[in-house]
């Protein structure tokens, strides 16, 4: 949760005539190529390492699977032969391959389910829960960290920094717990006034009273949700405004006669901003691991409780999926986060 | 009428560790038309003094005494008239020029902003004047677009200059433009700003602890020392026969090539730059002075005249021209 | 010369110490933490293990605070206070020992990555780009379901997910200190890899590890809890595992909210200290942020 | 519009998700019960004798070597309004026999099954061996109709609604991970319930769920702990439903692990083969203490084995002298005597003075009651000079080790019984020891015992029903004195449900039997309750829109307010250097 | 003979005879090992015997971005035993990397780099013992000096890497030589605690605690205040004076090299276009790039100010690599003296490393 931040270092770069444009352009395909490549060999050594973390497990996979559950030796050699386990291990690699490829993940134990249908059916919700919640976290972090940054040592400056230091330092599923109880379950004379149980009322409305419903069950993850993750969006980029607001060139939009207002609006906020966004993209798993707790604290029907079931349970080729998928969500919004940083700044693009 | 009347400008920094008094007591006047030149070693408050006078410094530091640009107090100005003023009629050219662009913008945008800004022009008619002010410092006019890191160093000082020129000021503070430049571009820049003055009626106070270049440039020139100034005259009298122990020490660090009283023969100033914090007691230069004498331990020695249109603040010019 | 160095390290601890008073925050959590840790230490001169457990001198259940018990009792009425400090020992251990090893590891592979250019440098940066965009929470707990959630597995699942960030910030001032002149002037007076890695390398880097480490270790303790409550873990009484057993033997619908809020305040206080105490050695030992403050 | 005004609706809680709605596929607990509600068997237990009574099957009949069963299918409706035959009943049993995926729920209950053959009303089933729990199959009828086009079972998921069922309640619609909702089936046989739907709502979190039933989001909960029950106890508005429940704790000694080829497997103690030590370990154990102390006393002493005492019928309790009482001193003496000398240290050696008497004790991971227990029984044996550590194992590793490869000495177990105990003694039989392979299983003490064997194989074939029971019952006391497990206690069944919401609702037995936890469909089919306001009086969401309105409003003024009065101050004070 | 500038500050007259003891190669009073046994090759007599450092045939090329960037393209330069050499030239055109490259940070891409008569041998020993002989002082003494070093470590560095006895007597000894007095003052001193003259004093005691025979100074005093300049330069002659050191001041300061240098090589784009004793370059420039460098000094008459882009060693230009901006070329002087069209495609020699005043310009040559 805390690791130090790193700010982007600006290339230098020399380059002559008005034929950049279009070289910077190629420059960032190329980049961009080069990024994808990247991921493309990160998401070959998830998988990699995901076949054989998963076949680390102890015992037989298949008895694994069954959980105890008393299984005749038909069922057995059925559950072996469909799992393909009887084949060679590189076989085997290659067969999950070539599964994961074409998007099969295999068929939860616990569902009797395929996995991807599984995870099409919660995806929804967690992108619902995670989307809502980094617009606000993203929102109100850059919008307090900006106020914060601008006057750095005011008193709004040493409160939020404060806050969210303490933010920062909560566990997730603490403060879950405490919200849920406030004001979900109620404390002593406080009525509990939020439902804090799935996604939606069993008797939901229709129209606009069932997106009013939806959104009253959003409120107490979201909260949670946002509570931790804004914190650090806040003070990235408190420090990153910080940084920009003792360059000369914001000295020089002074000098120029802008009001201050005009100078952060215009010069400090948007340069600082730069790497305050790719830190939010990179940080993306942070938000997945918040979700994780989240949705299942609050029953929220997503990815997270998913995992979390699956993990319980434990159910595996339900965790392997889950995981990979996540997984590579997380490398790829990171490669475009990459990509969209190197077409925003033009220190980086043409170099 | 004088343009710029620096009258008893003092500057303090408030850090944790105490106050740092960077500018002491600074009275200087400039004629509109002029160049001023402001010399001194580093950590001596020529910086200081110069955002001291956009009042572009930051909280911490506290500004004293009186800064009339024609005749109105910038440091009582009301902050609406202070933006009026700022670049429209002085502007500034900063220390280091990679610095004073905004990375992320294109030249032309950062160019026209001021324009923008002070209702001087419409953007197409802004457009129009940045592509005339990049001519006037010899760039290309599709370098508008480029950004600032697709530029040489020399080039960004000079578009760093066409945005000081943007709004046709009456005075333009440049502040060690030319440090940190290679000699070539260096001798292209100072070119550049020495014809602007001259065609374009603008005051200029150029800032450089090069004491050659600013006496090549401009026609006064003052010395500061810890803070103040020490002395103060026609620049070609300073640079050559200078009456401060100090001036003379920085003239003599810069060897005439071809003269052979410099060969093999380096000069400098012994000892150590004054700490601003704890300063030397008495004449603040005295425990490095070549020529000092018992007094200068106790005697603070304020500017005296010492020739025509000359001061310095010294024992011994005191001395010399209490005996004339 | 020894002498001349240890009057060179007085000077620096006492030049540091002088730095760092000025955080009164940093010292706040400094205070908060060396009580944290002392109590952890000498928790078993005063009691011992038996404090969590069911058997052994409990009291009344569900106690809530009162004189005899500050923090009330639990659900078998143990006292959440004496559980909470010998809980202080596994969570402080494995935030310690998971810091340790991601620190290690991110200090290897951080120092190599910046100093061997070429290929080493280029493969390593790989290998911890890739475990940097693995989500580290989620990594944690399918390592944790898989090896088993013993404390040593927990400490390994925290360690192997936790130091690709350490071994990027490593490596970036690695980079930044080897562009500095003075190691071109210590190759130039003959120093080879082993020297410029450790004089000038590793000294720089140090404050910086100290204040990640700060950090990391608050990260860690964070993480146990998170993974201890998730039920990844089945580690000895720690902080998480008593907000676990809160969460399952009913303690919000008990209205026991003294055994929710004590142990999550005791994780708040300690990883905010150690937060503080982070930030402030950062603050006093990188220049970089140094000229911010 | 509410669209619950108006009606008679009653939510039940669950702690557990569904896994499947196709009941070939579903294990889980909640799976089952839902599917209970929905579809027909041939029996059901009786809501007062929970002896098998006639449901689908309205009456049958065995031949004489008890080989062929024929039953007589009920003249009755599916929900969609076709008629319900012995073919449906007899596809059923087919598709399970022939789809190896079909197995995957309920499998076992067809494996004695020689043929299963149908003709109109008329449903032939052919064993392989005599088998008296016949009358206890557990698998639903399904309509073949409707399923006869799934080809694919073990990816068929069922979720077509409504559902065609046979059962009082017919399953209308399911959100993933959130709720059921069943609708009364106008078509069931009995009548239709006396509410109109049924809601069973899914927590992750079993505090929400309390919270949940506090706070009125749902009417029913059960299959709660101790502590959660205490949490519901005193409230005004809720029944606290706390009776006899199904399950038995026991724990499981390693007394000799073998395979089915009799070959020893695993790492257990070798003290722990003899049966005197077993003894002494059983003497030394205060049940009562464990009850009070770890089950809060919402549990029984178990002084019998492995049926617990609800199932009135086969349970058989320990008396005399072959009941074991809790006596430290004399658990010492029987180890004295048998040679097992305490060493400087307070522990036993064996005989031989080889091994210390050191046992493990396996219990499972993230169970806080487990973990307890542990503690105590470390306790306890510590007095008659055993140390015993504990080993925590995840599920799937639990299983490997207690039930495949034998790596344990004591190890924590427990089962739900059902009506019939059939099942239950199974798993003590040698055949359910794993293969040398180590494949098979299902063992729940690697038991292998020529006594128990044989009362087992005399029960399958005796259909006299007393007859039966004696021999069960003789079966519970070989478990019991030779000790492969030991019975410690038998949970209560805890439940609340809102005295506010539910007017009535009647248990399974009748007499102090369960709810929730009960098996079949009794209690819900019987349950009645007060007819939702049409304000939505203090049920789930719906009621608090408004106030959520409110709020939100509220939230949205005071946000656009302090932006202006931000931006005006903005505007007035922005001057600064 | 060093009695007269031994004395701190320097004289504000130098001493007749300083110039010929030096410039002439006197055999210093201590002659580096090995010196001796080296053979010099035959042929070159004369060079060998005055270059105690020699760059022969130099080249050193970078690939930047898939270019490859000749930054030294052929550099022949002697640095003779007790002499002061300097490497003038603008921004860019390789003097650094030819700094580096002659102590070895930098391999060359061909030619080589001989001390003492035999060419570096680029083993990790060989080289070590070499920066023992050569030694490094660079612009930046605040970025030289560890921050986390006491003035003490950061001179005694070089001592311990060599294993040295006596470490304190030879880091005392060698900041006093640097004028740093009395040393034991500085010893716990941070680089922070001291001026910048002090503190790039430091850096050359650093160098000099190996006892070197070559100090190579990259812009050494760039980044002082013109007030201490001259402190450090009189530093370097006094330290040539007293120990014999040779230096290759590397600067793009004409007064610097005219304050102390004995000779001066005038640098573009990667090569040396004109050299010779600093008294006849730099009075009589004969490169038309050296006589543009000139008249930009602020005293000059008329100033020559070089158009087009800075030169870009990836892409160096056919002919005389500087005709692009040559002044003389553009203003229609070497038409006149016909050797326009050399100019534009003929390419130069590669000037050989001779004491003798020489440039590399085709329009030099005929008119002379
Ligand atoms: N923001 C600040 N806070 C505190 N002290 C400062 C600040 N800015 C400058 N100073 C101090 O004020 C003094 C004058 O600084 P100033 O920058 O004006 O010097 P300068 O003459 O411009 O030097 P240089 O030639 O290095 O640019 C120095 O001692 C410096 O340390
Ligand atoms: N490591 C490197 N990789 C790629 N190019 C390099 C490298 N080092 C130097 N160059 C290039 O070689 C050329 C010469 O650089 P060098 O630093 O030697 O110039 P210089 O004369 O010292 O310039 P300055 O006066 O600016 O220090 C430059 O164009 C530079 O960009
Ligand atoms: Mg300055
Ligand atoms: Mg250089
Ligand atoms: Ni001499």
């Amino acid at each position: 949760m805390t690791a130090p931040l790193e700010a982007a270092e600006p290339a230098a770069a020399q380059a002559a005539g008005p034929g950049d444009e279009r070289s910077a352009g190629r420059g960032v395909l190329r980049y961009a190529l080069s990024k994808a490549g990247g991921a493309l060999f990160s998401i070959a050594m998830v998988l990699v390492g995901t076949f054989f973390v998963f076949r680390l497990l102890p015992g037989d996979p298949v008895r694994n699977l069954a959980q105890g559950r008393a299984m005749t030796p038909g069922q057995l050699d059925l559950e072996r032969r469909r799992l393909g386990l009887d084949k060679p291990l590189f076989d085997q690699f290659v067969d999950f391959v070539g599964d994961t490829l074409r998007l099969d993940l295999g068929t939860s134990y616990e569902y009797k389910r395929p996995v991807l249908d599984l995870i099409g059916e919660r995806i929804g919700p967690t992108l619902l829960l995670t989307g809502t919640g980094l617009v606000i976290a993203v929102s109100l972090g850059i919008w307090q960290g900006t106020r914060a940054g601008w006057r750095q040592g005011s008193r709004f400056d040493r409160f939020s920094t404060g806050t969210s230091l303490l933010l920062w330092s909560v566990p997730t599923f603490w403060l879950g717990l405490l919200l849920m109880m406030v004001f979900g379950v109620g404390i002593g004379p406080i009525p509990g006034i939020l439902p804090f149980r799935g996604i939606e009322s069993v008797d939901a409305p229709d129209g606009f009273a069932y997106i009013l419903d939806v959104a009253s069950h959003m409120v107490l993850p979201c909260l949670t949700l946002v509570a931790v993750v804004y914190a650090q969006y806040l003070l990235v980029m408190r420090s990153s405004l910080v940084e920009e607001v003792s360059q000369d060139y914001v000295t020089v939009a002074r000098a120029k006669g802008l009001r201050d207002d005009e100078v952060r609006r215009r010069h400090a906020v948007p340069n600082a901003l730069l790497p305050t966004v790719t830190l939010v993209f990179m940080r993306i798993g942070f938000v997945v691991g918040g979700a994780v707790t989240v949705e299942t604290i609050y029953t929220w029907p997503g990815l997270g409780k998913l995992f979390y079931e699956a993990i319980n349970v434990p159910d595996f080729t339900l965790m392997q999926g889950t995981f990979l998928l996540i997984t590579v969500a997380v490398i790829v919004m990171n490669t475009l986060a990459d990509v969209v940083y190197h077409i925003l700044d033009p220190r980086v693009r043409s170099a | 009428m004088s343009l710029l009347e620096l009258d008893d400008v003092s500057v303090t920094y408030r850090i944790a560790a105490g106050e740092v008094p960077a500018v002491r007591g600074v009275s200087l006047t400039l004629d509109s038309g002029a160049a001023l030149g402001v010399a001194g070693e580093s950590g001596s408050g020529k910086s200081t003094l110069a955002m001291a006078l956009l009042r572009l410094l930051p909280r911490d530091a506290r500004v004293g005494g009186r800064i009339l640009l024609d005749g109105e107090d910038l440091l009582t100005m009301k902050w609406g008239r202070l933006r009026a003023v700022r670049w429209a009629e002085a502007s500034i050219v900063f220390q280091g020029a990679q610095h004073g662009l905004n990375p992320v913008r294109r030249i032309g945008d950062q160019v026209a902003e001021p324009l923008l800004v002070h209702g001087q022009a419409k953007p197409d008619a802004a457009r129009k004047r940045v592509h005339e002010l990049l001519e006037q410092v010899g760039l290309p006019t599709w370098r508008a677009r480029s950004y600032p890191h697709e530029l040489s160093g020399g080039q960004r000082q000079r578009v760093m200059i066409a945005m000081a020129l943007a709004c046709s000021p009456r005075l333009i503070i440049a502040d060690e433009p030319t440090t940190a430049l290679d000699v070539m571009v260096q001798a292209q820049v100072l070119t550049l700003i020495k014809e602007l003055v001259a065609e374009q009626n603008i005051s200029l106070i150029m800032i450089s602890h090069d004491l050659s270049v600013l006496a090549d440039v401009c026609d006064q020139l003052a010395v500061m020392y810890a803070g103040r100034v020490v002395e103060h005259g026609p620049s070609g009298d300073v640079f050559h026969e200078a009456r401060h122990p100090y001036s003379r020490a920085l003239a003599a660090a810069f060897p005439t090539v071809g003269d052979p009283a410099s060969r093999m023969a380096p000069k400098g100033l012994g000892g150590d730059p004054p700490d601003p914090m704890n300063l030397p007691g008495g004449c603040s230069f005295h425990p490095r002075c070549p020529v000092a004498l018992d007094e200068c331990a106790t005697l603070d020695v304020d500017l005296w005249p010492a020739g025509e249109r000359r001061s310095a603040a010294c024992v011994h010019v005191r001395a010399k021209e209490e005996a004339s | 010369m020894t002498s001349v160095a240890a009057a060179r390290r007085r000077l620096a601890l006492s030049r540091f110490w002088t730095d760092f008073r000025h955080h009164r925050a940093g010292l706040i959590g400094l205070v908060v933490l060396v009580a944290a840790v002392l109590l952890a230490l000498v928790a078993p001169l005063f009691i011992s293990e038996n404090v969590t457990s069911v058997v052994a001198g409990v009291g009344k259940k569900w106690a809530p605070p009162s004189l005899s018990e500050p923090f009330g009792t639990d659900e078998s009425g143990r006292s959440i206070l004496l559980m909470v400090w010998w809980g202080s020992r596994t969570s402080l251990l494995v935030g310690f020992l998971a810091a340790l090893l991601s620190i290690v590891i991110g200090l290897v592979v951080g120092v190599a990555a910046g100093h061997f250019r070429g290929w080493l440098g280029g493969a390593l940066m790989r290998v911890t780009d890739w475990f940097l965009v693995l989500p580290s929470l989620v990594t944690a707990l399918v390592l944790a379901a898989i090896l088993g959630g013993s404390t040593f597995t927990i400490i390994m699942a925290i360690g192997i997910t936790t130091w690709p960030s350490t071994a990027r910030l490593i490596r970036a001032q690695t980079l930044s200190v080897e562009a500095r002149p003075y190691i071109e002037r210590s190759k130039a007076l003959g120093g080879g890899h082993w020297h410029i890695t450790t004089r000038h390398v590793l000294p720089n880097v140090a404050p910086l590890l100290l204040a990640s480490t700060t950090l990391e270790v608050a990260s860690a303790i964070v993480t146990e809890s998170t993974l201890a409550f998730l039920g990844a873990s089945s580690s000895k009484t720690s902080w998480g595992t008593m907000l676990r057993a809160s969460y399952d033997f009913g303690a919000p619908t008990q209205g026991a909210w003294w055994y929710i809020l004590i142990p999550g305040l005791a994780i708040l206080a300690v990883v905010m200290a150690f937060t503080l105490v982070g930030r402030a050695l950062e603050a006093v030992l990188n220049p970089r942020l140094r000229r911010n403050a | 519009q509410d669209p619950a005004a108006g009606k008679k609706i009653v939510r039940i809680g669950a702690t557990q998700a569904m896994d499947s709605m196709n009941p070939f596929l579903a294990v889980r607990l909640v799976s089952t019960s839902i599917h209970r509600w929905m579809y027909g068997y041939l029996t059901v237990p009786d809501s007062k004798t929970l002896q098998p009574s006639a449901d689908l099957a309205e009456s049958w009949k065995t031949s004489e070597d008890g080989l062929t069963w024929t039953f007589t299918i009920r003249t009755a409706k599916w929900s969609d309004g076709k008629p319900i035959t012995a073919d449906d009943a007899a596809w059923t049993f087919n598709k399970m026999m022939t789809d190896e995926a079909a197995k995957t729920a309920n499998g076992p209950a067809v494996e004695n099954f020689e043929s299963v053959t149908a003709s109109g009303q008329e449903l032939t089933i052919k064993l392989k061996s005599p088998q008296a729990s016949m009358l206890e199959n557990p698998v639903p009828i399904m309509p073949k109709h409707v399923w006869e086009s799934v080809t694919d079972m073990a990816n068929y998921d069922a979720e077509k609604y409504p559902a065609v069922s046979s059962g009082p309640y017919i399953a209308i619609e399911h959100k993933k991970d959130q709720y059921v909702k069943l609708q009364a089936n106008p078509n069931y046989w009995r009548g239709a319930p006396k509410i109109n739907e049924l809601q069973v709502i899914f927590y992750d979190n079993p505090q929400a769920a309390v919270a949940g039933l506090k706070k009125g989001d749902i009417d029913l909960l059960g299959r709660m702990t101790p502590q959660e029950f205490e949490a519901i106890q005193n409230d005004p508005k809720i029944e606290a439903w706390n009776t006899q429940g199904r399950r038995a704790s026991y724990l499981q000694i390693n007394h000799g692990a073998t395979t089915t080829d009799d070959k020893p497997t695993g790492d257990g103690h070798p003290a722990l083969k003899d049966p005197k030590v077993r003894m002494a370990v059983h003497t030394a154990i205060d049940k009562q203490k464990l009850v009070d102390e770890v089950q809060n006393g919402l549990a029984k002493a178990a002084d019998g084995s492995i049926v617990p005492p609800l199932y009135k019928e086969f349970f058989w309790e320990a008396t005399g002298d072959k009941k074991v009482t809790y006596d430290v001193a004399k658990a010492n003496k029987i180890l004295d005597d048998a040679g097992y000398k305490k060493g400087a240290d307070g522990v036993r050696t064996m005989p031989d003075g080889k091994r210390k008497l050191e046992f493990r004790f396996t219990i499972h991971t993230e169970t806080p009651i487990e973990d307890k227990l542990a503690e105590y029984l470390t306790a306890f044996l510590k007095e008659i000079g055993i140390t015993l550590t504990t080993v925590k194992l995840d599920s799937s590793k639990f299983t490997d080790e207690t039930g495949v490869t034998g790596n344990f000495d004591i190890a924590i177990s427990g089962w739900s019984v059902n009506p019939d105990p059939e099942e239950i003694m199974a798993t003590h039989l040698c055949s359910r020891r794993p293969a040398a392979n180590g494949e098979g299983g299902g063992t729940e003490s690697f038991y292998c015992d020529d006594t128990f064997e044989q009362l087992y194989k005399d029960q399958q074939k005796e259909l006299d029903r007393p007859k039966r029971v004696e021999l069960l019952k003789q079966m519970q006391e070989r478990l019991y004195t030779d000790a492969p497990v030991i019975a410690i206690y038998y949970t209560n069944d805890l439940e609340g449900y809102r005295k506010d919401r539910i007017t009535s609702i009647t248990p399974i037995p009748e007499d102090k039997g369960l709810l929730y936890g009960g098996s079949g469909y009794w209690p819900f089919y019987t349950v009645d309750a007060k007819v939702t306001a049409a304000s939505g009086g203090g049920a789930g969401g719906g009621s608090n829109t408004g106030l959520i309105a409110g709020i939100v409003g509220a939230v949205v003024v005071v946000g656009v307010g302090a932006f202006f009065l931000t931006r005006r101050r903005k505007s007035v004070a922005d001057e600064r250097e | 003979m060093t009695e007269t500038h031994a004395g701190g500050t320097p004289p504000a007259s130098p001493p007749k005879g300083v110039e010929e003891i030096h410039a002439g190669g006197t055999p210093p009073a201590n002659p580096p090992k090995g010196v001796e046994e080296a053979i010099p090759p035959a042929g070159r007599g004369k060079r060998a015997s005055h270059a105690l450092l020699e760059a022969r045939d130099l080249h050193v090329e970078f690939s930047s971005r898939g270019r490859r960037a000749r930054a030294v393209d052929g550099v022949n330069l002697a640095i003779g035993e007790g002499e002061i050499v300097a490497l003038v030239g603008e921004s860019g055109c390789g003097k650094t990397t030819l700094a580096r490259t002659l102590l070895g940070l930098e391999r060359p891409t061909s030619g080589e780099v001989r001390y003492g008569g035999a060419a570096l041998d680029y083993g990790s020993k060989a080289l070590k013992a070499y920066r023992r002989q050569v030694q490094l002082v660079l612009q930046d003494p605040m970025g030289s000096l560890n921050p986390r070093h006491t003035v003490y470590e950061a001179v005694a560095e070089g001592p311990r890497i060599h294993g040295l006895a006596d470490e304190n007597e030879v880091v005392a000894t060698a900041l006093s030589r640097a004028g740093l007095r009395p040393p034991d003052r500085f010893f716990l001193r941070y680089p922070h605690e001291l001026s910048g003259g002090q503190r790039q004093r430091v850096v050359i005691a650093g160098a000099l605690a190996l006892d070197p025979k070559v100090l190579i100074a990259d812009e050494p005093v760039a980044s002082l205040d013109a007030s201490v300049r001259g402190e450090i330069l009189a530093l370097l002659l006094k330290l040539r004076a007293e120990l014999g050191l040779s230096a290759l001041v590397v600067t793009h300061d004409l007064g610097l090299a005219w304050n102390i240098a004995d000779r001066v090589a005038v640098m573009y784009l990667g090569r040396i276009v004109e050299s010779g004793p600093v008294d006849q370059v730099l009075t009589a420039p004969r490169h038309p790039y050296t006589q543009a460098l000139m008249s930009v000094l602020p005293e000059s008459p008329e100033r020559i100010v070089l158009t087009g882009e800075p030169p870009d060693p990836t892409r160096i230009p056919g002919g005389c690599r500087f005709h692009a901006r040559c002044h003389v070329l553009a203003s229609g002087k070497a038409a006149e003296a016909g050797v326009d069209g050399r100019c534009r495609s003929e390419r130069l020699e590669i000037l050989p490393a001779v004491p003798e005043a020489q440039a590399a310009c085709h329009y030099a040559e005929t008119v002379s």
